[in-house]
């Protein structure tokens, strides 16, 4: 155990947080193992397994051959013999391999059973774009794995969440698709409390207050939504931002409440527009705030075309403007 | 070696896919019911004559069994109590003899015809028939039995054993030298299997980290109307060696050679020796599954030809020409036999039908507040007509 | 080819009129070729292949070995070389090994080709449930690929549309996902007339006419919707029924239209509620037609559970009462 | 035969993964520049001696060439002109000599790192550098080559290959006899990918239909950060054995052999005798990606020891002390390399930026009215911009 004391508060990156994380959910149980492609030595082609080779050995933090079938299914086995897999997908765009284990196996083993197989094991994918690179490297597969029953979808935005989020869903007893923006990975330091109480791993947050737009993010937007507040507010326009954090199950509760207040709402995600989460939220909040809405609810995301050459990546991306510009369509609706 | 200088075909120097088993296969009781020598598989060693017989006499009420299991299932779809079958005649002596060599803390991973599997692991027949009439998706415990729940995607489970193997490793249960302690896990697949990604994924996991698995592959020459040779040209068993573990042949009708060979595959295994991939060589004697209709694509003579192979009668013969049996062990099996089905037909059509409310249960360990809304409206939804009828 | 004349009008089934409509595309063109698993002796599963093998031959009707990836792997290397692959997935749950390639190669191979590499392949999936089958025999996977930019999906609802479409899609240049409901193949026959001229493939229908509320269906949905709507008339409710038809891209003219006469619509498909079709459709609604909606667009779907055991599947899926309950709820909303 | 029946260790058999190359090695050239015979395998036969100089010089400048593109791209991403470079360092000769070994009607599925075949290839390697610089994803016409676009996704574009080779099957181009008309596939894929269910699968289909297509895989020793030896325990080659066709082991830092190799295969593949695999045994010098810090995980004497073995060194060495080149030519190469640098260097940073709404072309041959309105209106947002600077 890491003596908290220790180290009480500490200034760290999403990667250094969730990091930590492992190792203390490793040091909490000794059934948690990591495997993945890279994992060991390297620490991950992010590093975010840095280290953890070295301290817990190579049958806890496991180099796995390169097959993202093999990773999955054999992760599967390992919770069937009562082990809690953590496996990292290199990168979101090859998941996709893993896919059939994801959906046909590990979503249904519980219900297969009856409850009697649950499947404790978590599915880390970086994921997201904005990191300058080629194909398959940036995209957004979420609504894919929230469409699924049996599944359960979480996403951090920053480094606190990051470190809480990760234990939680590692002890958690579903299986946890949990999303890493990989972009934030190096990006902005946060003070880190070891000791502090973390919110439950199901739950929104509101991240900023405000009266007259509801603004909803995950992930990688969240940065991008609380920069839009900040420039609306200089020109008087009040945001309320939430966080959502988890994206299956959706924890709408504040969601409808910020609604109901602003009669107004935006949805922003990296993911394609079409049936992309967006598309759920606005579905829920106009059948639930049908009365309250002064406009319908506006998507800004990703466009409905492949991730394009990196070159032009920020203009396929929802940003600050492209935010705004919603805000004010909606305001004018 | 051709001019070419890759080496003579290699359909030459393993043979075809299928040629009725071929020289290398291991058989220790012909079809005709005489024991056989291999030299390097033996069955009985050690054992006293009334041991061998008494073990004989096993495998025959196993075999006969778990073929009164499968005929009365298909009756029972014929009579619409099942929504579909998936019947094993003529595959019981691969299924029985690799089900004997397991020893209860053995793990295993079947596919959806592993009834004899499932017998010899000691699950309720009657349970296996849920999954079949649409009660529910497996209705055993695999924690029980050490028997997994039946796989429907082909393959998948072969990923699930070799990880289930690699936890084995870890905790510490192969090759300790301990009987009692070491263990192993069974992968069973199909012929037709041995194509999907995720089964050659398998062998590369399982070689890599050296795990303690059997992939028995029961060749039943079909994938539903697709002969084995669409899936390979060669020997199945060789697929294994260009992963660098070995492969071996077995009759899978001669359930001597079916339990000695697996259980020297698992016995390797258990050692800590590493994978084993042992190619049962059979036939699927009736249709894929009942809805299937094999006259479109199979010829019958075919399938009379491996009638005279049959993995129960070379047993009956063996076991009374070696007077290893007496006419009322016979009366006796057949009248369990008997009990049995009549048990399965009563017990198949009191199967309750799940709830329709149950649906939203064990989605996830816990209900969340999400189905808890779309329960209880469905269920106020439900209440809405009680009035109407 | 065959004589129109001949056969100028017949009735047949969906499962005939696939087959028909199959066998008259590889008259047309001899570099459409048939692959999947059983496709040939057997004539498929389902038998929609029936015949075509004894006639066209092994090289133009293809038994793959057991490897959907490889299925549509293979097709793609094929349509690179310039023929017309229609690959068979033998049900809906088992397209999922195949995920990668259909979501990462046979989506972008025009986009990452700058147009140069455009890639025609047609994708059969019978999909849905309904027939007591076990499980992975029953879903309705639509969603995850109208989600994926670059692929186009569509699904027929009848014998007349089944025997067009299959041609249209076979004929068009980009990839299509072609949804065929299974439960209807031997359901109901409907007069085929060889000569007509069909519709666009990518457009949506107007199914019958109404007043009070819209409800869109598409695949094995429609006939619940005309059913309800027939029902719904008895008791002086008058439904107008839209035939999506096709998923991506959808074809929101006539559903706009619709909607701002009714100013109520109902969506049903199988699949689940949470991120289905449905989800998509209702924003868009919902953002064209804000100040026409009388009440916000309701969902009728599977839901949000795996695929029940077949004995509680009615249950599960959408029917009549369930469609009417939620028009019930729309115009006392 | 061990007492266990299941035969020896296969490790003792084929020989550990790495061990050098081992015996099975297929070399012409060896590191020190010397001819050596191999029993099947032969380089220049028939040729004039003046027809092999200018043959191995072209070799030569070949690997000269194609190294310097790499250094150049290299350099460029350094210089952050390009996003990320993929090096192809010490595989030089194996991509030459399978790149020399087509004829033109011959098609080749690249994975990402086959700088050297694209070259070979005729594909101008100024395209290349779009794809890493992030201006498209590939700015070649694969027809005008028959050079397919890079795969990233790895070991799809094996099943790729073996689908076109299908199809060339159905064509009629393969095994007529006519040497200007007979074509083959070759699919390029790492050691790493050895694992990928796909790259298994494709092995299945070619075997399964005999298609014409060359497994070309280039063992540079890693898979980023693991060794072969977790993707395999026995010499990689070996796999194709288990499904049935033949697999064959070359030094790949030998441009003699890993040609005779290519070329003896692809021509099987022509004449219809179907699928060959052949394990190019190499090592990857450099970086698995600009991005990549090898010191955290291999040991740099381990690369000093490959060093030893430079593919283009051996070739100087051989053409030299058998004046099979005079100064002028190292000169004229050497010169060549340094304008094709400049022109890259030019070239790559006058790449123009795609437009912002050409993300919306070719997402389908034709737009979709969809497509048309989000285009529409994300130009006229831009717009909204205009004004504002
Ligand atoms: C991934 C996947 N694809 C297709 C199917 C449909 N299917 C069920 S059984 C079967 C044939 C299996 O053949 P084999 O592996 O030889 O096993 P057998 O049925 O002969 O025991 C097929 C294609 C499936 N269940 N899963
Ligand atoms: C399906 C998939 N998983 C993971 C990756 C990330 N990745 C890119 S290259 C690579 C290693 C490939 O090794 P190898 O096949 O030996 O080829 P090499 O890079 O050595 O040429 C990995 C894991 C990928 N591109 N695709
Ligand atoms: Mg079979
Ligand atoms: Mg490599």
């Amino acid at each position: 155990m890491a003596a908290p004391e220790a180290n009480a508060t500490q200034k760290v990156t999403l990667a250094k947080a969730l990091n930590m994380g492992l190792r203390q959910a490793m040091e909490d149980d000794p059934k948690v193992l990591l495997m993945g492609e890279d994992v060991g030595k390297l620490g991950g082609v992010f590093r975010i397994t840095d280290g953890l080779q070295k301290d817990f050995g190579e049958d806890r933090v496991i180099d796995s051959p390169l097959a993202e079938s093999g990773i999955v299914g054999t992760g599967i086995g390992m919770a069937l013999r009562g082990y809690r897999p953590v496996v990292e997908i290199q990168f979101d765009g090859f998941v996709y391999p893993a896919y059939d284990q994801i959906v046909c196996q590990v979503a249904k083993m519980c219900f297969r059973s009856q409850g009697k197989t649950p499947l404790p094991m978590v599915i880390r994918i970086p994921f997201g774009g904005g990191i300058g690179a080629v194909e398959h490297h940036s995209e957004s597969p979420e609504a894919q794995f929230a469409h699924t029953p049996g599944l359960k979808v979480v996403a951090c935005s920053n480094p606190v969440d990051g470190y809480w989020m990760i234990q939680q869903a590692i002890a958690h007893p579903d299986p946890v698709i949990f999303l890493e923006p990989k972009r934030q990975y190096h990006a902005d330091k946060a003070e880190l409390d070891e000791t502090a109480t973390p919110d439950p791993l199901f739950s929104s947050r509101l991240v900023r207050q405000g009266g007259d737009v509801t603004v909803l993010a995950y992930g990688p937007t969240v940065k991008t939504a609380l920069k839009a507040a900040e420039a609306a507010s200089n020109e008087g326009t009040s945001l309320e931002v939430i966080d959502l954090r988890t994206l299956s199950p959706l924890d709408m509760g504040k969601v409808y409440e910020s609604v109901r207040k602003t009669g107004r709402a935006v949805v922003t995600h990296e993911a394609h527009v079409n049936l992309g989460m967006g598309s759920e939220l606005a579905s829920r909040i106009t059948e639930e705030c049908f009365y309250s809405l002064e406009a319908p609810v506006l998507r800004v995301g990703g466009f409905d075309t492949p991730y394009p050459p990196s070159r032009i990546e920020e203009d396929f991306l929802p940003d600050l403007d492209r935010v705004l510009d919603a805000v004010d369509r909606t305001l004018t609706f | 070696m051709t001019q070419s200088g890759f080496g003579p075909d290699l359909a030459e120097v393993f043979g075809p896919a299928h040629q009725d088993g071929g020289p290398e296969l291991v058989q220790l009781l012909t079809p005709e019911g005489e024991r056989v020598e291999h030299p390097d598989f033996s069955f009985g060693d050690g054992l006293t004559d009334a041991d061998l017989a008494e073990t004989v006499r096993g495998f025959f009420r196993d075999m006969t069994l778990t073929r009164r299991i499968d005929v009365e299932a298909t009756a029972l779809q014929r009579h619409g109590e099942l929504g579909i079958w998936a019947q094993l005649l003529g595959q019981e002596a691969a299924q029985v003899g690799a089900g004997r060599a397991l020893k209860p803390q053995d793990y295993v991973f079947p596919t959806y015809r592993e009834h004899g599997v499932a017998w010899c692991k000691g699950v309720d027949p009657l349970k296996l028939l849920g999954l079949f009439r649409g009660v529910d998706q497996g209705g055993w415990d695999p924690s029980e039995n050490n028997f997994g729940l039946y796989t429907i995607v082909i393959g998948a489970q072969t990923l699930h054993a070799t990880g289930y193997a690699m936890g084995m490793q870890r905790d510490g249960v192969v090759g300790t030298g301990d009987p009692e302690r070491d263990a192993a896990v069974i992968a069973h697949f199909g012929d037709g299997a041995s194509s999907q990604g995720d089964v050659n994924e398998s062998f590369i996991f399982a070689a890599s980290y050296n795990a303690p698995v059997v992939f028995f592959c029961q060749n039943n020459q079909w994938a539903i109307s697709e002969p084995i040779e669409r899936q390979s040209r060669i020997p199945l068993y060789q697929r294994a060696l260009g992963f660098g573990f070995p492969g071996i042949r077995v009759d899978g009708n001669d359930v001597l050679a079916s339990y000695a060979v697996t259980q020297a595959a698992l016995q390797r295994a258990r050692e800590g020796q590493g994978p084993t991939f042992v190619e049962a060589y059979t036939y699927r004697m009736g249709a894929h599954t009942t809805t299937d209709d094999p006259t479109r694509y199979r010829l019958s003579d075919d399938v009379e030809r491996w009638k005279l192979k049959d993995p129960i009668a070379r047993v009956e013969v063996y076991l009374k020409r070696n007077a290893m049996a007496d006419q009322e062990f016979f009366d006796a099996v057949a009248a369990e036999a008997d009990e049995l089905g009549h048990r399965l037909r009563e017990g198949c059509k009191a199967l309750p039908d799940p709830q329709p409310l149950s649906m939203f249960d064990h989605v996830y360990a816990e209900m969340t507040d999400e189905l808890v809304v779309q329960r209880d409206g469905f269920a106020a939804y439900l209440e809405s007509f009680e009035g109407a009828h």
